[in-house]
């Protein structure tokens, strides 16, 4: 009854669905950490990017240049968070805490990051060299439904980023530490009359979001690889995404990962691959004019 | 129980404090009069650690806490309800519950607290689910010192509770402060004026630009016919 | 008045820092080498490097030039931007009076014009028209620039008629052209495309990407469902080449792949290993190698590995032998700083390497030839393995072209 | 800082300036590195200005530069406008996209501003290599290699005769810079010190932010239009590989060095950034590492950059 381009045609367009998806994903992965300390702390983070690889580094390390065998991902990314969470704390400590007390302090803290994306950045590059580091597969293989391949890695990166954001969304709800986290976000002043530390608040959020993007760095490079020099993009992408979710908001954040996921994915179908970032830009534009807060304003 | 000796308070530039000394006893509400804006809240402020720059002698139960960060002054049971309220608005009543109660000195009284709590203000009990941005003032007033009531404090700063509130609701707030004052606790009440402040007051104060004017038991307060005029409404 | 007083002494400071003329050691030779040290293109900068560093310390270990032992001069050049590319041609020509300069990827017409200035021998490999065009517009100026690669265009069409001459049976005329948005790939891309069609193939879909893609599943699905027999990907860098064909590897399509340049980034293989077996690819100015068609080439492939324990990346033997044919040069004249007479040397004679004699053309490109040719690969055992030597297109001896595995 | 002290600290740079060329007059890669100090100088004051003062934390300062470049070797090369002419039409034209982009954003908050105009910049590479670009003549991914150095009256300014340019640049940047200081010591820049401090307060001095922002929007880009153009005219060769992010963290290290706000302070920074950055070029790779590492540093211990060492500690209080 149908026609085999027409069916070759709907496989086609389920692909761009699913390539979609799975950059979604992604990208939520990436924005949630950003959008968390942006909405808790103000403060905007630009080596983001850079924790992205550092978690990716860590990992080889571990696995290449320690040749760690025993237990496999798991294993690693149980020395690796706890890591993570050190290097994001100690640097809010150092870094961030000390600008907040100065005046425009949100700017101050915008270029201190941008420096340490600088150095970051090229660190890497003195450290590990120029050329990027590979990891292996968390899973190999794929499943293969008609004409339909899903491979079993981007279920797993799929599965993993989703459940990883469902138990912080968790954490963050149902904790104590998580409504502390909420309530400095919802009102600094209040949540210091009822008592919470507020500093120690700033820095474990920081803290956090290093581990969720550094987490994301895990799961992508033994896809993507790790390079030195994609500290910024993905930064912009992730900047774009919380931006377009409205900063501060990790609802808004999800949505804006899914809609950019797709519409990178059918925009690359339809007018070709380097239309991507215009028409992201645009609409961001536009999303902007519209709506100055994002698609979902103030954080919940 | 407190004792405040020699305060001064800047704000950048300006002064707001004039040496101020205040003391209060166990058991007592005190109330500090004052028109607006002559550094009353400043004083609750300077008291719980939230002001900017200060020196001068505060001390608690005996040790000195000034210098001492807000969360630590809680533990200690210091509670400070804010003129403005300051609740979460995108929580829920119960959670802004909860979260009076963080501190480490308050969570094993934390069901008790919160039936306390309930029991003093039934309408919070019914709108337990609601969302803080969505209540009347009068609602959110009452949520905000039950949400200071649950850090378990033996000494509240209850900054201008009644403040935009219409008589009735205010009579109300007042007999219930009462009622926490007899539960045992210490009450630190700043007010713009107050009626039948005899009732209430085992103290007061009066705050004209940043210094004392005035203080002394209700009695003596009533006798002086400048404040009966200014600040006690009658 | 205090202020300003501190001021013009930070100030005095600085410039007694700056133009304070920088002492050459008389007994040494400087030689400057404005390669990436950072930035995106570090990573072939430093294959080109390790070329370079060979040539000079065998010159230096064997007595140095003219009894002279070589200094290395370096410098960032980073992004290429113009005010880089210019700064780098100034300090090194300029202010360190460098004798010769060796680059890789340099600028694509920038560096031309930049080191036109000075008459100090330039060796680089931009692989563009851009640069030629540049020369063209004044070749007595230019005259001591050199191109150490064919252009674009000509690789492209080496890479054509290497894919025509493959003993491979193509089961349709369809080819699928993916390229980089920067001149190279749009060079060999739209040359590709106008070979192809010029021979009755239908180019059913030619897309050109920016750099770091990494998520192919559109791209694929569309190949899926054209079925071609044929996907060139043009993209100098190894991440996007990996991903893509570990990506195509997921649900393979009856396709030859070919990566065109893409090929020789080291990564590419060392990340696939044999799960690219089957892949073919070109490298410009290349000696083939593992196994190389002369004792002395052999010997140079297995000194470069001894040295640096991977196969030869390209622009790394290139940039060895530029630096060599400058060397012969200033031998024979007998003068580093005599540029007239080196550059007429080197333009006049070429230079013997261990493929046999090389020579720049009178546009001083070192056009694809037997003493340096285009060099066909495809991956067979995880590693490199020549399978063509062009011009003239010749099947590279005891190399045969295996059917790749995922080909049903 | 008072405007005497403006003036001299401008008059001691660029006078220093001025004389070096009699000693360095023939080293060419000194005198590249001064013209590079002054180029940067004023686009690094252009977007001190827009942050420091009016408070704008606009990234977009290093797309207009290339807009200007672009649009005047464009206009040079495909319409053979005379370059004079050219770059002031740059500027112009940069001047109405500053506009463009100013609009949209004065509605937004920092991180968004920070975003939008970043977000100019990042378009504006894939717009200038791809077929757009190559429309109107952007010489797409191979860029512009034949832009014409600017002549007056016959006599080119090229690199090719370096000192004569180099005064002709001095000049040019000067009077940018000049501009600049008027502009903040003008009511003006009492307004932007208003709205930086209180939005509302200034409101109801009745200074419309709005107004005062899109001013400084159209000021700041038509004098880095104007400047890159004459970039472009004088090293003949225009890349869209400007846009990597390597330009856009120097400059804002230039304007860290100087201090943010502390206008001179930027003249200063670039001056002595251009020059650092040349004598770490030794360092190769760890040239890239130290420039952060200093970025952090300086915001951290020296909030007022090098000016921070000349204004009192009451005045420090107040900006730090």
């Amino acid at each position: 009854m149908f026609s085999e381009d027409t069916i070759l045609l709907f496989y086609e367009i389920t692909d761009v669905i699913i390539a979609g998806l799975s950059t979604g994903s992604v990208y939520a992965l990436m924005a949630v950490g950003m959008t968390l300390v942006y909405g808790v702390t103000k403060a905007f983070n630009f080596a983001y990017g850079d924790f992205f690889n550092m978690g990716g580094y860590f990992a080889w390390i571990l696995i290449v240049g320690l040749g760690l065998e025993f237990g496999g991902y798991p294993v690693i990314l149980l020395i690796v968070m706890p890591l993570l969470f050190a290097v994001g704390y100690g640097l809010e400590k150092l870094l961030v805490a000390p600008l907040r007390k100065r005046k425009d302090w949100e700017n101050k803290v915008m270029m201190m990051t941008l420096g340490l994306a600088l150095f970051l950045t090229s660190l890497y590059m003195v450290v590990f060299g120029v050329r990027m580091k590979s990891l292996p597969p968390i899973l190999e293989g794929t499943l293969e439904v008609g004409q339909l391949v899903f491979s079993y890695q981007d279920i797993m990166i799929f599965v993993m980023s989703i459940s990883g954001i469902l138990i912080f969304a968790w954490m963050l709800n149902n904790t104590r530490i998580g409504m502390a986290v909420r309530a400095v976000a919802q009102n600094p002043v209040g949540a210091t009359i009822v008592g919470i530390p507020k500093e120690r608040i700033f820095a474990t959020t920081f803290a956090i979001s290093t581990v969720m993007v550094g987490f994301g760095g895990i799961l992508l490079s033994q896809k993507w690889f790790i390079n030195p020099n994609s500290g910024g993009i993905i930064m912009v992408k992730a900047w774009v995404v919380t931006a377009l979710g409205g900063m501060g908001s990790i609802r808004g954040g999800l949505y804006a990962a899914f809609i950019i996921g797709m519409l990178e994915a059918f925009v690359g179908w339809m007018f070709g691959m380097s239309y991507g970032i215009i028409a992201l830009f645009v609409l961001l534009l536009a999303t902007l004019v519209l709506r100055p807060q994002g698609l979902r304003g103030k954080g919940e | 129980m407190l004792s405040v000796n020699k305060l001064n308070a800047y704000y950048g530039e300006a002064q707001v404090l004039h040496n101020v000394s205040v003391s209060v006893d166990r058991g007592q509400v005190v109330v500090m009069l004052g028109p607006n804006g002559h550094g009353k809240s400043t004083l609750l402020k300077a008291i719980c650690g939230l002001a900017e720059s200060v020196d001068g002698e505060i001390s608690y139960q005996g040790q000195p806490i000034d210098h001492l960060s807000t969360d630590k002054l809680v533990n200690m049971g210091v509670a400070y309800i804010a003129e403005n309220r300051e609740l979460f608005p995108y929580m829920t009543v119960q959670d802004n519950l909860k979260l009076g109660a963080y501190v480490k000195a308050a969570r094993p009284h934390e069901k008790k607290n919160m039936a306390q709590v309930f029991s003093l203000f039934p309408r919070l009990k019914e709108r337990r689910t609601q969302l803080a941005s969505t209540m009347s003032g009068g609602e959110a007033k009452m949520l905000a010192v039950a949400r200071g009531l649950m850090s378990n404090a033996d000494f509240l700063c209850i900054d201008e509770p009644s403040l935009g509130l219409q008589p009735s609701l205010r009579m109300e707030l007042f007999s219930t402060i009462k009622e926490i004052n007899s539960q045992g606790k210490t009450i630190l009440l700043v007010e713009q004026n107050i009626p039948h402040i005899a009732d209430l007051a085992d103290k007061v104060y009066v705050m004209e630009e940043g210094r004392i004017s005035f203080e002394g038991n209700s009695k003596e307060a009533l006798g002086d016919k400048h404040l009966k005029e200014i600040f006690l409404g009658m | 008045m205090k202020k300003i007083l501190r001021f013009s002494t930070i100030w005095l400071f600085l410039g007694v820092f700056l133009f304070s003329p920088t002492v050459m050691a008389a007994d040494t030779i400087p030689v400057g080498v404005p390669i990436p040290m950072t930035g995106w293109a570090a990573g072939s900068g430093a294959d080109y490097f390790k070329g370079i560093k060979m040539a000079i310390d065998e010159i230096n270990e064997s007595g140095g030039l003219l009894g002279k032992q070589l200094e290395i001069i370096r410098f960032d050049s980073k992004g290429f931007e113009p005010e880089v590319v210019m700064q780098a041609a100034d300090y090194l020509c300029g202010q360190k009076n460098v004798a010769s300069v060796h680059a890789g990827w340099a600028g694509w017409g920038q560096d031309v014009r930049a080191y036109g200035k000075y008459d100090a021998p330039f060796f680089a490999d931009d692989g563009s028209q851009a640069a030629v065009d540049i020369f063209k517009e004044d070749p007595a100026k230019y005259y001591n620039i050199y191109q150490t690669t064919d252009v674009g265009v000509e690789q492209a069409k080496s890479m054509f008629r290497a894919l025509m001459a493959l003993p491979y049976e193509y089961p349709n005329k369809k080819v699928v052209i993916i390229n980089t948005d920067d001149s190279w790939g749009l060079e060999v891309g739209d040359t590709l495309e106008k070979s192809f069609k010029a021979n009755g193939w239908k180019v059913s879909k030619r897309e050109t990407v920016p750099y770091g893609i990494n998520e192919w599943g559109v791209i694929l699905s569309q190949i899926r469902r054209i079925k071609p027999a044929l996907i060139h990907v043009e993209i100098p860098s190894g991440q996007e080449n990996i991903t893509f064909i570990q990506q195509f590897l997921k649900k393979p399509s009856n396709a030859i792949i070919s990566l065109g340049w893409g090929i020789t980034p080291r990564e590419v293989v060392d990340a696939l290993g044999e799960s690219a077996d089957g892949i073919v690819g070109e490298m410009p100015s290349g000696l083939p190698g593992p196994k190389a068609p002369n004792e002395k080439a052999q010997a140079w492939v297995d000194k470069f590995v001894g040295l640096y324990e991977h196969q030869v990346p390209a622009g790394a033997w290139i940039a060895y032998t530029a630096v060599k044919a400058w060397a012969h040069a200033v031998t024979q004249v007998g003068d580093a700083y005599d540029f007239k007479a080196v550059n007429a040397y080197i333009k006049e004679n070429g230079y013997e390497g261990e493929l046999g004699r090389i020579k720049w053309d009178q546009d001083n490109v070192l056009r694809a030839q037997s003493g340096a040719p285009v060099v066909h690969y495809q991956v067979q055992g995880g590693e490199l393995q020549p399978i063509f030597t062009d011009p003239p297109l010749t099947p590279y001896q005891g190399s045969q072209f295996l059917t790749p595995p995922w080909i049903k | 800082m008072r405007l005497k002290h403006m003036i001299a600290i401008i008059g001691v740079c660029y006078g220093i300036m001025a004389v070096l060329p009699i000693f360095v007059g023939d080293i060419r890669f000194v005198m590249n590195i001064m013209i590079m100090c002054l180029i940067w100088a004023v686009v690094a004051s252009c977007w001190d200005l827009m942050m420091g003062f009016a408070g704008i934390f606009s990234f977009g300062q290093v797309a207009f530069f290339v807009m200007g470049a672009y649009c005047s070797g464009i206009l040079a090369i495909e319409h053979s406008v005379p370059p004079v002419l050219a770059i002031l039409m740059a500027g112009l034209f940069t001047a109405v996209m500053g506009v463009l982009v100013g609009l949209p954003c004065l509605k937004l908050a920092g991180p968004y501003i920070a975003l939008v105009t970043f977000g100019v910049h990042m378009a504006l590479q894939p717009v200038l290599r791809g077929k757009i670009g190559i429309a109107i003549g952007s010489g797409g991914s191979v860029g512009l290699l034949t832009i014409p150095p600017v002549s007056i009256f016959g006599h080119a300014f090229s690199s090719a005769n370096m000192v004569p340019t180099f005064y002709l640049t001095l000049l040019l940047s000067l009077s940018c810079v000049l501009v600049i200081m008027f502009t903040i010591k003008s009511y003006w820049g009492v307004a932007f010190l208003a709205l930086k401090d209180s939005q509302d307060f200034a409101m109801s001095l009745g200074i419309s932010a709005f107004k005062y922002k899109l001013m400084v929007f159209a000021l700041t880009s038509f004098l880095t239009g104007i400047i890159g153009a004459y970039y472009g005219h004088f090293y003949g060769v225009l890349s869209y590989r400007m846009l990597d992010l390597d330009l856009f963290s120097i400059l804002m290290v230039m304007m860290l060095v100087g201090g943010l706000g502390h206008f001179p302070g930027s003249v200063f920074g670039a001056f002595l950034v251009v020059a650092g950055s040349e004598l770490m070029a030794p360092l190769g790779a760890y040239r890239a590492v130290t420039m952060g590492a200093l970025v952090v540093i300086l915001v951290l211990a020296l909030p007022n950059g090098v000016m921070g060492l000349f204004i009192g500690r009451r005045k420090r209080l107040s900006a730090g």
